[in-house]
């Protein structure tokens, strides 16, 4: 067990927090999921990429910086120490790009990695339909093979896509076996949101901003991938035709799974939250409050030494599996635990639309996205602790 | 012995109920919203009130409840008023039903002996034309400083130490601030130093104690509107549970979603005993009545949090959008569970009492 | 609304509690789950019928007092507030007797209920079988029809019957139609515990008492009934034969209604924990211990006031139904809650034997015994929410 | 930066498993309570010992794990000792390994430079051939006066304010107590005032400091035991619930079985790495050592009465009998969880130390 950080980690450090330092836009930027919010939020993931911040674990080819693991998580911790603006392109970084990486061309990743690193193409997930939410092998969006004309035919609807009205491209899966069922004959598409064929329509989220969106495809037609510029530009297929939720689960793991919450988020809560009550102490802080401070905030460091436990076992190449399902639980339940201890904290002062009752909110979603934690409980229960899925 | 409302309250409950649902159904509440977008549609501009359902009420006397027969009222009790608060809550109304047909009634009777103006107010109340709002500054209750739709109110009274002012909110600084529910146009009264002796109602121990009661009653108030709100979440929660389909069941089949729902709703049916308990309590002048209402406020907060934390995990992504309607139940269950007093500060009254620690 | 007690119950009151001062053994007798322990509770239980206050709500005749529904709330508030033993024969006043009461004949009332009263039979409950524990319909044990001897032969094996190696006689269900599956074709038998084709075996509980028996029917005979003492004595039927899972509903809903749990025990075990506390203050006791006794405390008063408005009902002819169950529900974990908070008070002394340890160790049977609260819970949600049962 | 075992710390842990399991099995553990009709059978008449798991133990160099070479011993650390006391505490061994192992050899290295003898008991450690018990009777840290098979040991440590004793049992005022977990023979020892100068090891600062860090390791030892209990029970309940059929399906395939089973087990699995880490701090020295010792025990505490609570429930009846093996487990989880403080104390030291107040 080694606790410390080497010399050229601890450099890293130096470096990421002189420049986030230096640059982190402040006062804060308003909430990205607003049209005027996002422009803002687009501005700073432009400076971002324009130092190679953006990405720092990609190669330097795609706009990183080979950085490792362990880099990435000083990376973040410091990101969010600084307070960092929320990464309006995380569910391409995320969410689309291990995917890619995984399943991609050489040719998509080099047409795709680039232009999402550095910002110019922004993607959003379009998992959800109204009729697949957590059962996301309910999918109904189709995708008809036009021969003659050498490509697909998208038509259907897309829902809680999160920006979708601020992005250029989704990516998500259309079924394309039209006699199948479940999870067969499904295949990952990433799409462009411009263009004939497609609807967005922008509407609003329980915090007030208007960060969610309905897409709907109506014969929108994607080429065959011919490896040029242009026809990648108009979207194309990650992995083989009727493979999709293969490649998509892939991606769903990387959502729960270490990428997407970083512990640096939560321990700057957690600090912002001991901060908070600092303030009331010798006016008002009762013991018990403390006592709640101090159990949430021992959970964020919990959650730092679950994910350094599990960070080392994947750079010795072990595989997280349906580990990453506790993280995702812990991590969801965590953020909202965080805030509901702010908002006793705040007393009567709670109801106003302050930063703690905004990041209450966002908390509340955590539960729910990215396959509900009732689900993720029962992945838990059948593939880590072994009880029969009935 | 008998624990249960008579037939004439289950009676006026159920009338109250349905002339709720009338007049302040989820159109209704997002035109009280001053900001349309935030309310999830609707005309936008609203100012916190609903005047369909205020006069509606104001015409069943549902105001003037409690106000003596002698000042042209109903001279019923809180054992009246707090079922009809529970329904109010039901619809999410945010007009100061409870502020004035309540907390200023309470108030204004214990005036009425020195103050002539107390009986032409309660007068008003009766009648239907005056409505109320209520800030506690200073003292020993709950500071609770925030006025919805104050501007719309005809007077607010102050509670400050051991005075008592009713106030026209023109005479006042208010300072607009942003709820999350939009419903509750609220304002905020620091401490007012420019008051003088010209709007002063009660004073010295009449004032304090006058406070208190008036503080037990909006604490109540709140209470009841909380089990009224959880209900509806509830409510809301099954229907939807019932409708919405995943992995080709319905899902309020699958048992993590019944045992939320249950677990809410356990809250809520034994929260409620409690709030019926502390208004038959606060009729009577029974001593214990202020530990009464504690321990109503403190569960009925705790009950409408599980039952928004339930009912927004059970919908999913769609109770997280303002263009459907929970957020405008689940929001109001937020601002009220806080209002008069949060759980730990009725707990501990409770803790108080039971342990003089 | 009027809660305040007539004069004719607060003289029933006065009345019940100068008995029980003067009568209920003091220093507390030891658990009445060991067959010491048993034999004192059986003294006990004698005085009590003596002067007619074990059945107080039951008819006169059948060694009651007529009392109200009120005046028996009346009665167990008193009872538990002077630390009254626990009631060894109440599977039989509680479950069996509301049976007797809606299905017995009237010569089977007059034959068992005054024996009940007076604690001459003393019965335990055979529900649960070694694969019928929360899925009663999975009964296996068997009667089978003797014609030719005019009666039922019973074999198979019941377990987790409480106080079943002090008690005489055992209520269950057993199979009368061989070819019947699940629901259907079983006949509600009362058996004596004693003579050939019987063997009980106890065993031990979580607490250390043996409360706990196994009891094997081998060819035991139960003769039909002929209307005589003597063949009432040798067991019979309540209800119809193949009708006994009707039969046997009826009395698990009063085990998880009214009569099983009176608040007065919850109140009296809340009130011995507000004085655990009391004796800390300004010794130690922490603002959130007091917090947390305060919070059981408030949950003990809900109880009594949701009964009371049960009770109002049900004075007034109205069917409680699967509201019962959320009483089962909150009183049995409001009652692990109150011990809890007992033993954090404690603190490392609440790891001894005492009296806090051991009342937790039986509350917690209180979420399993009697249908678990996970299938309470599914009751809840399908027949008072109304969710569908899928 | 590596937050793992090594392979040689991941390969003496399993060899310890695979020690207790053969030699700490459900009917060992039963023939340590003296009362074998509490035990759920067995042979009766034991003292709080299990002598194959001990002397097995002992002959790996377990006991003499964090002894100086020059002693004798391993000269490893409490990183080392820590996965190994997870493993004693899934066995559920009532024999002081943490007491000995840890909490006498941190006391007693410390006394070496002032005193001969406490070099001489480290290498009777080290030798396999002393047990050790450990009281904290007065001071700043929680009173533990409770010690587990008191007149098995051969040394008693006593820390008293600015004092630190070692004692024989037979010298001592043992009263023997009954504590749920029959494993766990166990005497209380009250304030001794006869103590005399003849068995002080160490006074003064040093005496106060080898205190804090004796009880740390005291809280942690439990700690990592709790985690293992934590294990073995919902490894039980799993098992159980796979082969148990309800309702004609395995009990295991219902959701609420499942979800109760995976929020202890979410418990279990973040409360394992603050035990881990504060290993490592005690290893290193670290300063905030004692406050994450402090989050490892309350967090621990917490997990193992959430693993006894939903394994209990998942079974039934069934766990509710002293002849099936839960009992043997959950009581000694429930009495773990109090000892060397419980989750208050050690939740308020964190709290104490984040906001000071």
């Amino acid at each position: 067990m080694d606790l410390t950080w080497s010399e050229s980690e601890e450099a890293f450090r130096t470096e990421a927090r002189s420049w986030l330092e230096s640059n982190v836009p402040t006062p804060a930027l308003p909430s990205g999921d607003t049209k005027e919010g996002f422009a803002l939020h687009l501005d700073w993931e432009h400076r971002l990429a324009a130092d190679n911040w953006s990405v720092v674990s990609w190669p330097k080819a795609f706009g990183g910086r080979d950085a490792s693991l362990w880099e990435w998580l000083i990376f973040e911790e410091e990101y969010y120490r600084v307070g960092g603006p929320q990464r309006v392109t995380q569910n391409g970084i995320f969410l689309l790009a291990p995917t890619i990486f995984e399943f991609g061309t050489p040719a998509q990743q080099e047409y795709y990695l680039p232009r999402m690193s550095s910002a110019v193409d922004l993607w959003c997930q379009g998992w959800s339909e109204p009729n697949a939410g957590s059962d996301l092998a309910a999918v109904r969006s189709k995708a008809t093979r036009d021969d003659a004309a050498g490509g697909w035919r998208l038509s259907g609807q897309k829902t809680w896509t999160t920006r979708g009205a601020f992005c250029n491209y989704l990516f998500g899966l259309f079924r394309t076996d039209p006699e199948s069922e479940r999870h067969k004959g499904m295949t990952y598409f990433m799409v462009p949101l411009e263009g004939d064929g497609v609807t967005v329509r922008g509407f609003g989220r329980l915090d007030g901003d208007e960060g969610f969106a309905e897409v709907f495809f109506d014969d929108l037609f994607i080429p065959d991938d011919d490896g040029t510029a242009a026809t990648m530009a108009r979207g194309g297929i990650l992995g083989e035709v009727n493979q999709g939720w293969g490649v998509a689960m892939a991606t769903t793991s990387s959502e729960r799974g270490l990428t997407l919450r970083s512990p640096g988020r939560f321990q700057a809560t957690a600090t912002r939250l001991v901060e908070l009550a600092r303030e009331q102490v010798g006016n008002g802080l009762s013991e018990q409050m403390a006592d709640a401070v101090a159990d949430a905030w021992m959970d964020a460091e919990a959650y730092s030494l679950f994910t350094l436990s599990d960070v080392s076992g994947v750079v010795e190449g072990k595989a997280m599996g349906a580990r990453s399902s506790y993280n995702k639980i812990f991590w969801s339940e965590l953020d909202v635990r965080l805030h509901e201890v702010a908002l006793d904290l705040l007393g009567p002062s709670a109801e106003l639309d302050g930063p703690w009752m905004k990041g209450y909110q966002f908390a509340l979603s955590g539960p729910i996205y990215a396959g509900t934690n009732e689900i993720q409980r029962n992945i838990v229960a059948e593939r880590v602790l072994g009880l029969p899925r009935k | 012995m008998r624990f249960a409302l008579t037939e004439e309250q289950i009676e006026f409950r159920a009338v109250v109920r349905g002339l709720l649902a009338d007049t302040c159904g989820p159109d209704e509440l997002r035109a009280a919203w001053p900001d349309a977008e935030l309310a999830g549609g609707g005309p936008g501009g609203g100012n916190g009130r609903v005047p369909g359902a205020w006069s509606a009420l104001a015409e069943m006397g549902v105001l003037g409840i409690m106000v003596p027969e002698a000042n042209g009222g109903l001279e019923m009790t809180q054992e009246d008023l707090v079922p009809l608060l529970i329904e109010a809550g039901w619809a999410a109304l945010p007009d100061p039903v409870s502020a004035t047909a309540g907390v200023a009634v309470t108030l204004l009777a214990q005036a009425t002996d020195s103050e002539k103006r107390a009986g032409e107010l309660l007068a008003g109340i009766a009648a239907g034309e005056l409505s109320f709002g209520c800030a506690f500054l200073a003292g020993r209750v709950a500071t609770s400083n925030f006025v919805p739709a104050a501007t719309s109110l005809d007077q607010i009274l102050l509670c400050v130490n051991d005075q008592v002012h009713v106030v026209g909110p023109a005479s006042l600084p208010l300072e607009r601030v942003q709820s999350v529910d939009g419903a509750r146009d609220l304002f905020r009264i620091d401490l007012v130093d420019q008051l003088d002796n010209s709007t002063v109602l009660l004073t010295g121990e009449a004032a304090e104690s006058a406070t208190r009661s008036a503080f037990d009653f909006a604490a109540l108030g709140a209470a009841a509107e909380l089990i009224g709100l959880s209900r509806r979440m509830l409510e809301m929660t099954v229907l939807y549970a019932t409708e919405r389909k995943q992995f080709g069941v319905q899902i309020g089949s699958f048992q993590a979603v019944k045992h939320h729902l249950t677990n809410a709703s356990l809250a809520v049916e034994f929260a409620e005993p409690l709030v019926l308990r502390a208004a038959n309590s606060l009729a009577l002048g029974n001593p214990q009545a202020s530990v009464h209402v504690s321990m109503a406020k403190a569960k009925a907060s705790a009950a409408a949090k599980a039952a928004a934390a339930a009912s927004l995990q059970v919908h999913g992504a769609i109770g997280y959008t303002v263009e459907y309607d929970l957020h405008l139940y689940m929001k109001r269950s937020w601002a009220l569970a806080g209002e008069f007093g949060d759980v730990e500060f009725h707990r501990r009254r409770v803790s108080d009492e039971l342990l003089a620690i």
